[in-house]
């Protein structure tokens, strides 16, 4: 057991498990990242994806699609991100401990529609739930090793990093990201300029909920086929690291998801080298500590440099009038 | 000539407050209106009604005679309102260009058009004579930039009201002189300018006529060449106080205060104090002007020790102090009066006597080892804010809920009430405070130096700083720069040393 | 379709077994407290009838061989004609209480399920000395308690015999030429430790070349983690036949790996057969119904002996499934051998190492 | 005139205001109450059951009889130390989302201090085990303290994090180093009995642990609200800022703060072990951290509020069971309602119209 050297599991096969195990955790941080924007922390990301999954299977057992399932997710979603939103923006409550409860009461609201749509408890698993088939990439899945790598996913592994693009499209380069922005960095700012921003913080939680829901079905359609009780595992959680590492900026964050995506898939493959079971599977959680540990070393480290620098400037050259 | 604006009856109420009473003028087209006023009286409120982010109660707005009614400031906008804040509205990260546009970008398709965003920018600054480097992100400039691009804002939307909110609180004198030739610009061509300011001597200089408001309610309007200081301030607080020196110049005592090279670093590890030195004496107070974002916070900051020198030494009757705690520090007999009442003067959640005590609280006889001495505790909390006039219904109502006014009270009965101080660093203490309170918290600093501590007020109004100095140190890019003793002309050399460094004229 | 909760096992009783006649267990309903058995009993031998409580570490609709348990004890109380009290748990705090309430509640015959419990009968136990415990999986030991130990190794024992014989047997789609099996649990617990031993050491008996890989998930409920280990197993390690052991989620999550690799896959507690037709060699049955009914029958009997009970291969408790969901893609020669070990322990001819 | 000045504060204004807070915050309770359980019922209605029965079901288990009520307030105890745990961070303004991991930390070292010491009288065994709790619980937040004061990371993410890595880092101690080869499950050796906590009731599993709890609720009330300490917490978890310009602590503050969280959660470890569970069990806690964060906030840190909540926590928890098992109704209904509770307890346009009308009505 103990003799397996390193390279045996860096495989391809690492990778590609890698792109998958991200993908919810990616779907997540872009929700979170399009709310933050407004202003408002999103910490219900773990609740909305673990509904959106338990919604996709419903879905997908009653029209028979995966693409029923993940009409049915979003809509579930859209829904929780609606009374997020109305909890905190009409009623005022504090969105950090409407995102707490929210999580809480997604826990027993999916655990208690599995047993009272399905009779059955803690998992869901039949023939009835279409999932959704990997595609294979015309041309480039005859690339030998490109090939294996970026083709034959599930059609939402692609659109997860589709939607990063499209995110950074949206809030960077529209005049809706625009404004949506200016609501979380100046709100006074926004308001001056007629923008609606209890609107825009709408939009905000709607969007997360809808990203979330994508994340969700991806677990219940796609990763697996089935739904099974509180199964997101802490992905929500992993996606607020994410976007904390990434200072809200889709490209770094979609990069930390995929750190904690690699985290997850070497862990598992870790098991081999004979080490206690226990001790890898804290893995992804010891990681992303790290990760933000060491992007905090860096930017106080760069920041140091940059301040010498500029501070030599300040010395050196007179002072202008 | 045309009217450009007119507003009838306005009435506008907030909770406890009627903050605009009844009010109606009319503006013409192509002039300047000032508008004055104390603290309170509802000159924001008014504007803001006009800007359509407030719904008034009742009344009517008229734009070149035709009746309209605004429910967002989009509808303002489209009806040619611009207003600039009395605090910027900017976003931080956006380049200034973007920040001008924001709201009516040029669009390619969905997205929006960066080439002809900035093209649109520069055109328009061109036009009225603005000089910005627009694609400069917002935070990296300075304020005077800021204000520009706030009015090219406006401008860009195609204004033809414009209604500023005491742009000049934050400029230099000669970035004001440049603001009022930029307005004179803009009001030749065709554009009304609303003019909100505290500074009567900028408002007789830049406008046509004035409107004096008062508690909520117009007092009235007059032509600018048709009045004078004095009858502006009578109009506005109702009787003939306003500035005026409030001190004797005392005789300077024994040392208190010695600061000696002082550097600091700013939030963004940037030099904020270079290698400044000052020395406080007993019985004198001391002023600190200068433009606001010089020196001055990080300066105190360092002396409360909140924040790490990079050099220099800080003693007090010559034991050094620059390594001690706050604490220590303040035990060493430093008062402070913080410049943000509600960022770190009080804590607004918490009651009164909470907020009296945090320096009395660890010691005998408020406490008795580990516990804190209730009765005693009340008792000198109830007896300061009594001598301090504090108006509040009782030791245990929520800080928050007093006026600001009160709540620099609270503090100054904190800071000072107790005695205990040699030295008492004053930042900004009257900001945003009405007269009655302004002169009352000016007294109690003139008292206590009177009483042989060391005083020292930092203040961004010069009016502040020539009502209470002996003398008078400025702020200038970091460093500190003597301006010496008071006198006639003290005025002026504080007013180069702002805004060149030097105390004389070089030309 | 493999669902642990709606899907009974609908297996005959082991031949010595004299009671039960006609298994009730094609009823998929999981309500079992709003039945009203009683009243079935017409002939009522004794005047008051027992007060018989089943107190599971989980869900009777849960976990597989949890079911199973609620299926054993309400058939006996059917066929006995007590009322039927099942207390539920979730959480690991509920265990000792729900124990605790049953004897509060004036139980005379209190059975735990899952070897969790043991802590629990033991404190209750020595609180009510006159009431009577049995715990299914552990023997907390006292006057008043009996252990009702299910040998899970022996069955893991012959699920690995039949994968050792049948990595090699590469006419099967799928299976390659190297002697690599695998097994995932759930998390590292003595019973997933002695599945494995038992599976481990069958593989070695048949040939002691064959490698036997070990993953565990870390939780009996991630079944995405689950699912990831089996296919780096079957993807990576060149393993063709995977053992699970990591609850109900966690093997749902497995034998979607076999599913989406065409490799094979053996369950645990229940068949898992139906799961992917064709691709679950076999399932190791541990029969805890047979367990409990027996248990309550001597009870009733007045036979309450405490101590140990063991329920082995020799007693028809732990037995693998038929193998008739595999067709007959495994070779007679191979079932002939399973049944040729199946003898050799339960004559003792073979002895299966419990760990520790 | 100063006794004057007293006498008007005393019984004219704040008086009456106190008065109105007060029935302000108890009608608020109840209202989220209402809604709470209301939501439950339609939940349990649109499912065809009967939420009525299901709630007499539910009032029967946590309070039906002496032994259930004893087991309801038993329950409790980890629900009080966890909500006061949650309430000392939050009132100073930390946001302690570690609970669960420190309480895995704390229980751990309890039970290790109790198998591993076979030979105390009980009278120095059953302190020195909930030391080692305290001390356990607290050494689990000196890495986000690390974190947060050295690198200015909050503590969000690090704390929950952290859970994850405690509950797995038990259960490696219990499978490797600290493994039980007698016991019949994932856990470690028994404490010995020297260190098991005296009980109250017999046949229930009620013990000194509640008294423990009693106590602590007014220690911590005497704490935050009396000594100096305390005010330093509550005057840096209102203004930091403000504290620090005054020349508070805050550091040290920060730091007190988030290690006696932390040794909060980790003492109500050790009493789950030695009051109940005997031995570390793996996995034991069913979210018992989380509980205490939501207690904390439903009682808006008051150790005072924490008792009824937390008694409310126990109960719900007691009763679901006897819910499940007589109407059939699923436990998760509980989770939901304890959700909803949350959800709406910091809304506060019931407070508002609440008080306004009060005011109205009282002056
Ligand atoms: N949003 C609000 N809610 C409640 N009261 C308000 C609000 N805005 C202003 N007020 C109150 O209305 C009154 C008028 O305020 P306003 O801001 O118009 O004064 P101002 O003349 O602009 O004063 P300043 O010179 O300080 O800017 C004040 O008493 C203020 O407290
Ligand atoms: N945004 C606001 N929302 C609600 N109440 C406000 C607001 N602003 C001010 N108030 C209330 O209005 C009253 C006056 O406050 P404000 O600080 O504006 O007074 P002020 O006229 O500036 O007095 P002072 O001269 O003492 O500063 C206070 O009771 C305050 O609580
Ligand atoms: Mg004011
Ligand atoms: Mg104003």
């Amino acid at each position: 057991m103990g003799n397996v050297d390193l390279s045996s599991i860096l495989t391809l096969s690492l990778f590609a498990a890698a792109l998958r195990m991200a993908t919810p955790i990616i779907f997540a941080t872009m929700g979170g990242i399009f709310s933050s924007h407004t202003g408002i922390f999103n910490v219900a990301l773990e609740g909305f994806m673990l509904i959106g999954s338990f919604f996709a299977v419903l879905g997908s057992v009653r029209t028979g699609s995966p693409y029923g399932g993940l009409l049915y997710a979003v809509i579930a979603c859209l829904v929780a991100a609606l009374v997020f939103a109305i909890l905190h923006l009409e009623l005022k409550a504090n969105p950090i401990i409407v995102g707490l409860a929210m999580n809480i009461v997604a826990i027993g609201l999916t655990n208690y529609l599995l047993t009272a749509t399905f009779n059955v408890w803690g998992v869901y698993k039949t023939d009835l739930i279409i999932g959704f088939q990997e595609v294979q990439i015309p041309l480039i899945h005859q690339i030998p090793i490109i090939g294996e790598l970026l083709s034959g996913h599930f059609p939402l592994v692609y659109f997860s990093f589709v939607s990063v693009y499209i995110v950074y499209l949206v809030l960077y380069k529209t005049p809706f990201g625009f404004h949506l922005r200016s609501v979380g960095e100046n709100i006074d700012a926004a308001e001056s300029i007629g923008v609606n921003t209890k609107r825009m913080k709408y939009y905000g939680l709607l969007v997360s909920g809808l990203l979330c829901a994508f994340g969700g079905t991806f677990l219940s359609l796609s990763y697996l086929t089935m739904f099974s009780e509180d199964m997101t595992a802490g992905r929500g959680w992993l996606a607020m690291a994410a976007i904390n590492f990434g200072r809200m900026r889709p490209v770094p964050s979609m990069i930390a998801g995929l750190i904690f995506g690699f985290a997850d898939a070497l862990a598992v493959r870790l098991q081999q080298f004979g080490l206690p079971s226990q001790i890898v599977v804290m893995l992804p959680y010891l990681m992303t500590v790290i990760v933000l540990f060491i992007s905090a070393v860096v930017a106080e480290r760069r920041k140091k440099s940059l301040v010498a620098k500029q501070n030599k400037i300040d010395i050196a050259t007179p002072l202008q009038p | 000539m045309t009217e450009a604006l007119s507003v009838k009856n306005i009435t506008k109420a907030f909770p406890g407050v009627l903050a605009n009473d009844n009010i109606s003028l009319s503006v013409e087209k192509g002039t300047i209106r000032a508008i004055v006023g104390e603290n309170g009286a509802g000159k924001t409120t008014l504007m803001n009604v006009i800007y359509g982010l407030y719904q008034p109660d009742s009344g009517q707005i008229f734009i070149n005679g035709e009746e309209v009614t605004f429910s967002s400031p989009r509808d303002a906008i489209a009806q040619g309102i611009g207003m600039v804040h009395q605090h910027f509205k900017l976003v931080p990260s956006y380049t200034l260009a973007q920040n001008i546009a924001l709201g009516v970008e040029p669009r390619k398709g969905i997205f929006i058009d960066e080439p002809a965003l900035n093209k649109s920018v520069k055109a328009i600054a061109d036009k009225y004579g603005f000089q910005i480097n627009e694609r400069e992100v917002t935070v990296d400039v300075s304020v005077g930039e800021q204000q520009r691009a706030e009015i090219l804002k406006a401008l860009y939307r195609g204004v033809e009201i414009l209604v500023l909110d005491e742009p000049t609180a934050v400029l230099t004198d000669i970035e004001t002189k440049e603001l009022f030739v930029m307005l004179r610009n803009l009001v030749e061509q065709g554009i009304t300018i609303l003019f909100i300011s505290h500074k009567l001597r900028e408002v007789l200089e830049i406008s046509d006529d004035i409107s004096v408001m008062r508690a909520g309610k117009l007092v009235g309007t007059v032509k600018c060449e048709e009045t004078d200081e004095c009858q502006l301030a009578e109009m506005m607080v109702g009787r003939e106080t306003i500035g005026g020196r409030m001190r004797e110049t005392k005789q300077k005592g024994e040392l208190i205060m010695e600061i000696e090279g002082l550097s600091v670093l700013d939030n963004r590890d940037l030099t904020a104090v270079k290698d400044a030195s000052l020395n406080l004496y007993s019985g004198e107070i001391v002023g600190g002007a200068g433009v606001d974002g010089n020196g001055q916070e990080e300066f105190v900051e360092a002396l409360l020790g909140l924040r790490p020198l990079t050099s220099g030494k800080i003693r007090i009757d010559g034991k050094e102090i620059q390594e001690l705690s706050t604490r220590e520090i303040r035990e060493a007999g430093v008062a402070y009066i913080p410049s943000d009442r509600y960022r770190s003067g009080v804590a607004v959640e918490g009651t009164i006597w909470e907020n009296m005590v945090p320096g009395e609280y660890y010691v005998k006889p408020y406490s008795n080892g580990l516990a804190l001495a209730m009765p005693e505790i009340m008792m000198m909390s109830g007896t300061l804010i009594q001598k301090f006039n504090v108006a509040t219904p009782g030791l245990d109502a929520k800080t928050g809920n007093l006026s600001g006014g009160n709540i620099q009270r609270v503090i100054a009965a904190r800071e000072l009430g107790l005695e205990k101080a040699k030295v008492v660093i004053a930042s900004q203490p009257t900001r945003g405070i009405d007269i009655a309170g302004t002169e009352a918290i000016r007294q109690m600093l003139i008292d206590y130096a009177n009483r042989g501590a060391a005083v020292f007020v930092i203040s961004a109004d010069l009016d502040e700083i020539l009502s209470l100095s002996d003398r008078v140190v400025v702020f200038y890019e970091g460093n500190v720069l003597d301006a010496g003793y008071y006198d006639e002309t003290i005025r002026q050399r504080i007013s180069w040393l702002m805004t060149s460094g030097k105390d004389y004229c070089v030309d | 379709t493999p669902q642990a909760a709606e899907e009974p096992v609908v297996e005959e009783p082991a031949v010595e077994e004299p009671v039960v006649e006609e298994p009730v267990v094609e009823e998929p309903e999981v309500e079992e407290v709003e039945e009203p058995v009683v009243e079935e009993t017409e002939e009522e031998v004794v005047a008051e009838p027992p007060k018989i409580a089943l107190v599971p570490a989980g869900r009777v609709g849960k976990e597989g061989y949890m079911f199973l348990a609620g299926q054993g004890y309400k058939m006996a109380a059917a066929d006995f004609g007590f009322e039927e009290r099942i207390l539920e748990s979730e959480v690991a705090e509920e265990w000792e209480r729900n124990v605790r309430t049953a004897a509060q509640d004036g139980y005379e015959f209190i059975i735990g399920v899952g070897s969790t419990m043991a802590d629990g009968i033991v404190n209750v136990s020595q609180e009510f000395p006159d009431a009577k415990f049995a715990l299914v999986d552990a023997n907390p030991g006292g006057d008043n308690v009996m252990g009702l130990i299910a040998l899970e190794h022996e069955g893991s024992f012959l699920a690995g015999a039949l994968a050792a014989m049948m990595t090699t047997e590469t006419s099967l789609e799928g299976i390659n030429e190297e002697k690599i099996i695998g097994f995932v649990g759930g998390m590292e617990v003595p019973s997933v430790v002695r599945w494995f031993s038992g599976f481990e050491q069958g593989a070695k008996y048949i040939d002691p070349d064959v490698e036997v890989k070990i993953s565990y998930v870390g939780s009996f409920n991630d079944p995405a983690k689950s699912k990831e280990l089996a296919l780096a197993m079957f993807n990576e390690q060149g393993v063709d036949i995977l053992m699970s052991v990591a609850g109900g989620p966690g093997d749902a999550g497995v034998f979607e790996a076999v599913e989406e690799t065409g490799l094979y896959g053996i369950g645990a507690d229940i068949s898992w057969d139906d799961a992917v037709p064709g691709h679950v060699l076999t399932s190791v049955l541990k029969k805890t119904d047979v367990m409990i009914y027996e248990t309550i029958a001597s009870y009733i009997a007045g036979e309450f002996q405490p101590g140990e009970a063991l329920f082995g291969v020799a007693s028809g408790a732990m037995d693998l499934t038929d193998m008739s969901a595999m067709g007959d893609a495994i070779p007679q020669e191979v079932k002939d051998k399973i049944d040729e070990i199946k003898a050799m322990i339960t004559s003792g001819e073979i002895v299966v190492e419990r760990p520790q | 005139m100063i006794k004057n000045f007293f006498d008007k504060a005393k019984n004219s204004h704040t008086w009456k205001e106190n008065l109105v807070n007060l029935t302000t915050q108890l009608l608020n309770y109840l209202i989220i109450l209402i809604i709470a359980l209301f939501i439950g019922a339609v939940v349990m209605f649109l499912s065809g059951k009967d939420p009525i029965a299901a709630y007499a079901a539910l009032w029967q288990g946590a309070f039906g009889n002496g032994y259930r009520f004893a087991d309801t307030l038993d329950r409790s105890v980890i629900m009080i130390l966890a909500g006061i745990a949650g309430s000392i961070a939050f009132r100073t303004n930390i946001t302690n989302l570690g609970l669960e991991g420190q309480l895995y930390i704390g229980a751990f070292a309890a039970a290790w201090a109790g198998f591993t010491f076979t030979n105390l009288p009980a009278i120095v065994h059953i302190p020195l085990c909930m030391i080692a709790g305290i001390i356990g619980g607290a050494l689990w937040t000196l890495p986000v303290l690390y974190l947060k004061m050295r690198w200015k990371i909050p503590e969000l993410v690090p704390t929950l994090m952290l859970n994850y890595i405690a509950i797995r880092l038990t259960d490696y101690l219990i499978a490797f180093p600290f493994r039980d080869p007698a016991a019949p499950m994932a856990g470690s050796p028994l404490i010995a009995a020297s260190a098991k906590l005296p009980k109250l009731i017999k046949g229930s599993t009620i013990n000194i642990g509640f008294i423990i709890a009693i106590v602590l609720i007014f220690v911590t009330y005497w704490f935050l609200f009396k000594t100096k300490i305390g005010y330093e917490l509550r005057m840096v978890g209102l203004n930091q800022d403000f504290a620090a310009a005054a020349g508070l602590p805050v550091k040290r503050s920060i730091f007190l703060a988030m290690t006696l969280s932390g040794g909060v959660i980790g003492l109500g470890g050790a009493l789950m072990i030695q009051g109940f569970f005997g031995r570390f069990l793996g996995g034991f806690s069913s979210g018992y951290g989380w509980d205490g964060f939501m207690i904390a906030i439903i009682a808006q840190n008051h150790p005072f509020a924490v008792f009824p909540t937390a008694l409310f926590y126990g109960a719900l928890a007691n009763g679901a069971l006897t819910m499940q098992s007589v109407t059939g109704v699923p436990q998760a209904v509980v989770a939901m309602v304890k959700g909803t509770l949350v959800l709406f307890v910091t809304v506060k346009v019931f407070v508002e119209n609440i008080r306004k009308g009060l005011r109205k009505w009282a002056m």
